[in-house]
């Protein structure tokens, strides 16, 4: 479905991805791991047409889209949750409602499209919400609103960007959830998670990104088989372990309270 | 490496400007020389305006009143009090930066394009009221006959194209110093820290209305300075030179130099609007036609409207593995 | 630095500067016109001798004007300036013919100047036409008359002449403190609020000085305003060119003052008009002739200065020159204001053929000096 | 002992939806407290009205014993109070470095000899020993505008710390870091000396649990529960309202 | 009695504040291109006043004094700015991402460029302008005479902020357009093309800019100033409006219609201080209403 093939991307001057190549298959989960800087968002921007790669392919159910206008590629079928939320602040989030569905598709591959209703049955804070503007709203209910747009656009590849980042972790563990059960219904997704317990609990495949570069890629089964590979990947270890204070220099030290 | 290199040619063209600035008015006719006068006493007002509208990201159209307050000081100073220049300059100075203060209250806590119409309002206002108070100013026609002022106490009179020349580059070139040197200190980080997000320095602990007011009353000390220069150049005065079109340009050479740039809006708005006195000289009737379409190639031409990289000395930072990429995404230098 | 000016044979450069763009390229352009009239009916010459006729572009104010007449002062050397539209222009440009001591013989705005020495008029003074007609509408309005301006120093002078003269003529303004009524210029574009207000001073008539596009927008608002019924009496740039087509029928009646009209009957004026209407649609203006004079005035200064046609020359022959034969019939220079002595005509806008025109329906007063 | 801040009865309503309904909160010098509750509990708004940069419609805030009801923001920041906000505020044309060195100027220690700019370089001392302590030294002459996310949001941190706080608001910290990242900001907020308070928002509760010696719960604009972890991790309606089967 | 002599005392001020009011509302037809683009959508025009002037000039051209020609110049008038519209549209293209000042730069050469072409085309003077007869009389109001066209652009006017208020408001295209101010990349990534809602924000303007061009001309008459005088009126009432709502725009026209009549007939000799003093006046207050309560996360 989404097979991105030797993609070297970045910002005016500065290449930040080097070659990097995933092929993720209709149905499945790709979870995407990495430090801080490392790229993450970057992949899922030239995914979504937000950056334009410098050289490489993208195809998505074997079309090429790399160098696309992003809205093309939205149309071909792809929805973004993006990191940050990125909802509109002035609009409410009735209008983001309205807009978001997408009146030229029709439904996701796995049967019914999403609605409205279907939309606050999931997250049933929305509802209450709908005259509110996108600034007024807090983190999380923004958090919401910004999965709300993706979905209703019935994407046929989903991509989330850190789709939990602000939910509390029962509504976290829901959307997680919600994440498995689309997969199984069809549709492709292309999660970027910062918890590695959270990225083996719904991937299928786990990806390492480190300065840009797929440094481990394999399907969970084998994560699952041998965590500390991971771990070390990670550099989970390299927390430093629980010593005396250290004072900062001007910070505390010296100060005078 | 390339940091350098950048940095070298951007020395060497300015060493370079600098140069044939000085030696221009023994290279050109009178005509040119009076022009260039002219000319780098409305830079100095772009100065001001860049150091409001570029680097403390508070658009203005408003300078021209600080500016007239500086060029009638000067010259009500200079036919009753003192021929001397540096006089003329404290006072004008004096006059721009006390006008700026009393406009503070209406512009502190205003913002993009409501501070722009505000300080329009008080740009035509400030016209409107020099047009009618005719004993002082001598009304919509102008005060003629201004005279000659010697730069110091002892030295001759400013007699010759050339004489007002040189002593315009030299105060112009003092006064950019002092704003650049200024700039570089933590004055210039806070201003730049007030444009990109003011409720973060707020929540912070620093006064923002303190540095909105500062650098206000302190471009306005620049843009009557200015308004002394341009006395020194024309000898006459009118409020025709302070009407919005001079605002308009001021703000458009501004943006041309690169808002954020104080050297790069001296430049451009030089270029602005010595192109358009030019012109109205060469292409009588078709001035502003060419000008317009100037206007729109200039957009085009500069690869990024002329702006230069928001951070001064930093254009290639060196990051170890992970490298960001040189050019920042958009800073609009407007606050919202 | 030479001395600007031109030896026998060769060309006289004569700078002429007017506002080719912005608000009153109208006025400008008619300048332009006025003066390469004259030249194109004299084989292109000025004193028998070959001219070069340098232009340049005043735009608004004095902020262009001054640029450009440094231009022409000190670049290309003029031996004469001429033309200039506003009156800040010519105070903003007062300071370089000083210094550079070239005479300039204006074609329109004339402000307040110290020393007149090198600077001459082909216009008039600008309190001079509401001068002119204070008497007759004096004598023609039973009753008081509401009087207003722009409010600019042009304004000023203008509606000072009438108001002036009007008192010592024995008249009474309406204006409720005795005093003209200023609108803010160029900023007004609506009058309704003052015909209010000239229906509540209880007027009999109004005098009035505007122009350009503010004299369009003051005409067709008072032919449908409540005061539409009062006689208007105007500087007659109110009604002057252009203006008076695009204000149609609002203008029928408008009585105005001017020191021309393109149906005056002299030879002078029948050349001149049946040259212009060769070359241009309409009527020439008052503006064209105070150029095509201001040419007049210089072809007979340079051919009596003789073979070195110096600034200074060129000054000390315009001084000389007497009376001058015109358009506008004869008049010649004030010898301490430097500005024509001229004869004033009383002027209605009436239906002629199919076009309205300013009908010359009388002479007023001869003002000047 | 009086305590560091204290909040009475803090109400904020927009419209007929009340964001916080009289809430209380006392917060003890050098005390570790969290504030946790679901998604629009009113935990954001609290903290803005304890920096200032909301004003409450009813309720008073003391910080040590002094009103400071009616301050603003930079008032609150200079008498101690610092910040760090949900979405990372930095100034993006300014480097790094620059950024967190403006957060340290207002209340840079000065050494004792006067010069125009000790200040500045107090501040720089502070700035940089501060961002090789939250692991951004190799990137303090980026501008922070080209920074990813999460980096960001580590700026933010060192830029909350740089002012020398004695009560520290944290408003979601460790979302979005990397694990490495969140290793760094737990080491040093463990570290942090005592004469600071720390008052916590955080939906990742091993974290809170890790650190703070103090829990409130809020929903719906209201205090639901304030105790221990042990106790707040017991509670039966604290789980059920909030974090359900989560550790 | 005493209400005569109030009569007495109110009477010159009652065509003043009619007149207010209809001056208000044309200012308001003139702005409500701006108001879209500047207001709505974020985008500086400041070739609104020579969209403007193109309506005017065609309706100078085309109007002979009969029924027909005042709905072919509407159309004509119309067709042409919208077509000028699109094209800054395609000039601003690449500077989509570029600041306000920037499209400022742009936009004011092409009005620059743009109202010396027209002054070439239709010659300095101002032309002429030939109403239906059935509009270009007086009518009497409250015993006094008053203009009879100034009185259409209360319908015109009431109409358009109607309609306009309704479309940004209410459709699909108003919020696209609300969005792509606020993140045009998640309107891309929504599947609509900004680029399109460029295009179409600046058409529509234009339409809008070139309608109230040919309505207005027989009052702010097409000339080389009308550019100008109207983009600086529009720019004043819509960010005394507050930047895209409809009704504030609306009340700041009509305010600014009031100052510009009644508060001239009130004060003449304030009036060249006024309007701009009124402005700052108001700006000033507002902003730091706003200072004091602002809030984001
Ligand atoms: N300016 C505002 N106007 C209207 N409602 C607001 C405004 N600010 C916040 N709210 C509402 O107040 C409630 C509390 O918001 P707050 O941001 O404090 O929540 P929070 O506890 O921080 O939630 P989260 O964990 O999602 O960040 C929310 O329901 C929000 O919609
Ligand atoms: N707009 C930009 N301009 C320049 N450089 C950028 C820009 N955005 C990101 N970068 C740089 O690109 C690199 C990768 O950024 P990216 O946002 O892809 O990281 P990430 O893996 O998503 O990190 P995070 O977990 O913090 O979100 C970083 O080093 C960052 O500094
Ligand atoms: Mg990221
Ligand atoms: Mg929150």
């Amino acid at each position: 479905m989404l097979r991105i093939d030797r993609l070297c991307a970045g910002y005016a001057g500065g290449t930040v991805l080097h070659e990097v190549s995933l092929d993720v298959r209709a149905g499945t989960v790709q979870a995407v791991v990495g430090r801080n800087g490392a790229g993450k968002s970057t992949l899922v921007h030239s995914v979504a047409g937000l950056v334009r790669p410098y050289a490489g392919r993208i195809e998505i159910g074997g079309v090429q889209v790399a160098g696309r206008q992003p809205h093309r590629i939205a149309r071909s079928g792809v929805g973004l949750v993006p990191q940050g939320r990125r909802v509109f602040s002035r609009l409410t989030v009735a209008e983001h409602l309205v807009l978001a569905a997408a009146p030229w598709r029709a439904a996701t591959p796995g049967g019914e499209g999403w609605t409205v209703a279907r939309i606050l049955e999931l997250l049933p804070r929305l509802g209450n919400r709908l005259r509110h503007r996108g600034d007024q709203l807090s983190g999380g209910e923004q958090q919401m609103l910004a999965i709300a747009r993706a979905l209703l656009g019935q994407p046929r590849l989903l991509l989330l960007d850190e789709p939990c980042e602000g939910l509390a972790p029962d509504l976290a563990a829901r959307v997680r959830e919600l994440v498995g059960t689309l997969a199984r219904t069809g549709l492709t997704v292309l999660l970027v998670e910062q918890q590695l317990r959270h990225a083996v609990e719904v991937g299928d495949r786990i990806a390492v990104l480190e300065y840009g570069r797929v440094v481990y890629d394999r399907p969970v089964h084998e994560v699952r088989a041998d965590p500390d590979v991971l771990a070390a990947m990670l550099s989970v270890a390299a927390v430093p372990e629980p010593s005396a204070p250290r004072p900062v220099p001007g910070l505390w030290s010296d100060a005078g309270h | 490496m390339r940091r350098g290199a950048v940095r070298a040619l951007r020395r060497g063209v300015a060493a370079m400007v600098v140069a044939a600035l000085v030696l221009a008015p023994w290279t050109v006719d009178d005509y040119t020389v009076a022009l260039l006068a002219r000319t780098l006493a409305l830079g100095l007002v772009a100065v001001s305006v860049a150091l409001l509208t570029g680097v403390a990201g508070l658009p203005t159209l408003g300078q021209t009143a600080p500016y007239a307050a500086g060029a009638y000081a000067s010259a009500v100073v200079g036919s009753h009090l003192s021929d001397v220049g540096l006089v003329h300059l404290a006072v004008a100075a004096a006059a721009g930066a006390a006008l700026a203060a009393v406009t503070v209250p209406l512009v502190v806590s205003a913002r993009g394009v409501v501070l722009l119409m505000i300080t329009l309002a008080v740009g035509e206002l400030a016209v409107t009221v020099v047009g009618r108070w005719r004993s002082v100013t001598g009304g919509t026609d102008g005060l003629a006959g201004v005279a000659a002022s010697r730069p110091l106490w002892g030295l001759p009179v400013l007699a010759t194209d050339r004489a007002r020349y040189l002593y315009t580059l030299v105060v112009v070139a003092a006064l950019v110093g002092v704003v650049l040197l200024v700039l570089r200190t933590r004055v210039g980080l806070l201003l730049r820290a007030g444009r990109d997000d003011e409720a973060r320095l707020r929540a912070g602990g620093h006064r923002v209305a303190v540095h909105v007011a500062g650098v206000h009353v302190a471009a306005g000390a620049v843009a009557g300075a200015a308004g002394s220069l341009l006395v020194v150049a024309q000898q006459f005065v009118s409020p025709a030179d302070f009407g919005f079109d001079t605002s308009a340009l001021l703000l458009l050479g501004v943006v041309i130099g690169g808002t954020a740039s104080v050297g790069g809006a001296l430049v451009g708005a030089a270029l602005v609007v010595a192109a358009r006195d030019w012109l109205f000289g060469v292409l009588p009737g078709q001035a502003p036609l060419v000008l317009g379409l100037a206007f729109v190639a200039a957009v085009y031409l500069l690869p990024d409207g002329g702006r230069r990289p928001p951070v001064r000395g930093r254009l290639l930072p060196t990051v170890p593995a992970r490298r960001p990429a040189p050019e920042s995404p958009t800073p609009t230098g407007v606050r919202a | 630095n030479d001395e600007g000016g031109a030896g026998p044979g060769a060309p006289v450069k004569i700078g002429l500067l007017a506002s080719l763009s912005g608000t009153y390229q109208a006025v400008g352009k008619d300048i332009r016109d006025g003066f390469q009239l004259y030249l194109s009916s004299h084989d292109g010459k000025l004193g028998g001798r070959e001219v070069e006729l340098v232009v340049a572009d005043e735009g608004n104010g004095a902020a262009t004007a001054v640029p450009a007449a440094t231009k022409l002062l000190k670049q290309d050397r003029v031996v004469a300036l001429t033309g200039v539209v506003g009156g800040g222009s010519v105070a903003a440009v007062y300071p370089l013919l000083n210094e550079t001591k070239v005479p300039f013989v204006g074609s329109n705005g004339r402000p307040e100047l110290k020393d007149v020495s090198r600077v001459w008029h082909t216009s008039y003074l600008s309190d001079e036409p509401g001068e002119a007609i204070a008497q007759h509408v004096r004598d023609d309005v039973k009753g008081s008359v509401y009087a207003i301006g722009p409010d600019y120093q042009g304004g000023w002078d203008e509606l000072r002449g009438f108001t002036e003269a009007f008192a010592k003529a024995g008249g009474r303004l309406a204006n409720p403190d005795g005093k003209a009524t200023f609108t803010p210029f160029p900023a007004t574009t609506n009058f309704t609020p003052y015909f209010a207000r000239i229906k509540a001073s209880g007027a009999n008539a109004v005098y009035t000085f505007y122009a350009g596009s503010a004299a369009v927008d003051f005409v067709k608002q008072y032919a449908q305003s409540e005061v539409k019924d009062l006689p208007l009496y105007a500087a007659g740039f109110l009604t002057e060119g252009g203006v008076l087509n695009a204000q149609g029928e609002a203008a029928r009646d408008i009585y105005s003052v001017l020191n021309y009209s393109p149906d005056l009957d002299n030879a002078e004026n029948r050349a001149f008009v049946a040259a212009w209407k060769a070359e241009h649609d309409g009527s020439p203006t008052t503006y064209a002739m105070a150029s095509y004079d201001a040419a007049a005035v210089l072809d007979r200064a340079i051919a009596a200065a003789g073979d070195e046609a110096t600034p200074e020359r060129v000054n000390a022959a315009i001084g000389q020159l007497g009376q001058i034969a015109s358009p506008r019939g004869t008049w010649q220079f004030s010898p301490t204001t430097h500005a024509p002595v001229q004869k004033w005509y009383l002027r209605q806008v009436r239906q002629d053929g199919r076009a309205l025109s300013n009908t010359v329906v009388g002479d007023l007063a001869t003002v000047g000096g | 002992m009086t305590p560091l801040l204290s909040a009475h009865g803090i109400t904020v309503r927009y419209g007929s939806l009340a964001a916080l309904d009289g809430v209380d909160l006392r917060i003890m010098p050098g005390q570790r407290h969290a504030l946790i509750g679901p998604n629009g509990a009113g935990k954001t708004t609290l903290l803005d009205v304890l920096g200032g940069r909301t004003r409450a419609g009813g309720g008073r805030v003391l910080l040590a014993g002094r009103d400071v009801t009616r301050l603003g923001p930079a008032a609150r920041a200079r008498r101690g109070i610092g910040r760090i906000h949900q979405r990372p505020a930095v100034w993006s044309t300014l480097t790094v470095r620059e950024n967190v060195l403006v957060a340290a100027l207002p209340r840079a220690v000065r050494p004792g000899r006067w010069h125009p700019s000790a200040r500045r370089r107090a501040a720089a001392r502070t700035a940089d020993a501060l961002l090789a302590r939250v692991g951004l030294a190799g990137i303090a002459g980026v501008p922070a505008g080209h920074l990813a996310h999460g980096q960001r949001r580590q700026v933010e941190i060192a830029m909350g710390l740089a002012g020398r706080p004695r009560l520290l608001l944290l408003d979601e910290p460790a979302a979005g870091l990397s694990a490495v990242e969140v290793g760094w900001l737990t080491e040093f907020l463990r570290t942090l000396p005592r004469a600071v308070a720390v008052l916590l928002v955080e939906h990742r509760l091993d974290l809170v649990y890790a650190l703070c010696d103090t829990v409130t719960v809020l929903r719906d604009g209201r205090t639901l529960a304030t105790g221990t972890p042990a106790q707040i991790r017991a509670s039966g309606p604290v789980r059920e309202a909030y974090a359900e089967g989560v550790a | 009695m005493t209400a005569v002599a109030a009569g007495i005392r109110f009477d010159p001020y009652v065509v003043p504040a009619l007149d207010g009011v209809a001056y208000g509302l044309l200012v308001f037809v003139a702005a409500a291109g701006l108001v879209l683009c500047f207001g709505v959508a974020g985008i500086l025009n400041l070739a609104h006043g020579t969209l403007y002037a193109i309506g005017g000039y065609t309706a100078a051209a085309l109007l002979d004094g009969g029924w027909p020609s005042l709905a072919l110049a509407l159309a004509v008038g119309v067709v042409a700015a919208t077509a000028s519209g699109a094209l800054v549209a395609g000039l601003l293209t690449r500077l989509a991402a570029r600041s306000h000042l920037t499209q400022a730069l742009l936009t004011f050469g092409v009005a620059l460029a743009g109202g010396s072409l027209l002054v070439s085309a239709f010659g300095p003077d101002d032309p002429p302008v030939r109403l239906p007869a059935a509009l270009d009389g007086s009518v009497a109001v409250a015993g006094h005479r008053y203009a009879a066209y100034r009185l259409v652009f209360i319908v015109v006017a009431a109409l358009l902020a109607g309609l306009l208020h309704l479309v940004v408001r209410r459709t699909r295209a108003g919020m696209l357009v609300r969005a792509a101010v606020d993140d045009a990349e998640m309107v891309a990534v929504l599947g609509v093309s900004p680029a399109r809602i460029r295009v179409g924000v600046l058409a529509a303007a234009g339409a809008l800019a070139g309608a109230a061009g040919v309505l207005g001309a027989p009052i702010i008459g097409p000339g080389p100033d009308t550019a100008d005088a109207v983009l600086l009126l529009s720019l004043v009432v819509v960010v005394l409006g507050g930047l895209g709502s409809m009704a504030g725009t609306l009340l700041a026209a009509l305010a600014v219609g009031q100052i510009q009549t009644l508060g001239v007939a009130l004060a003449p000799s304030a009036a060249p201080f006024l309007l701009f003093a009124a402005m700052a006046a108001v700006l000033a207050v507002r902003a730091r209403g706003l200072a004091t309560a602002r809030r984001a996360t």
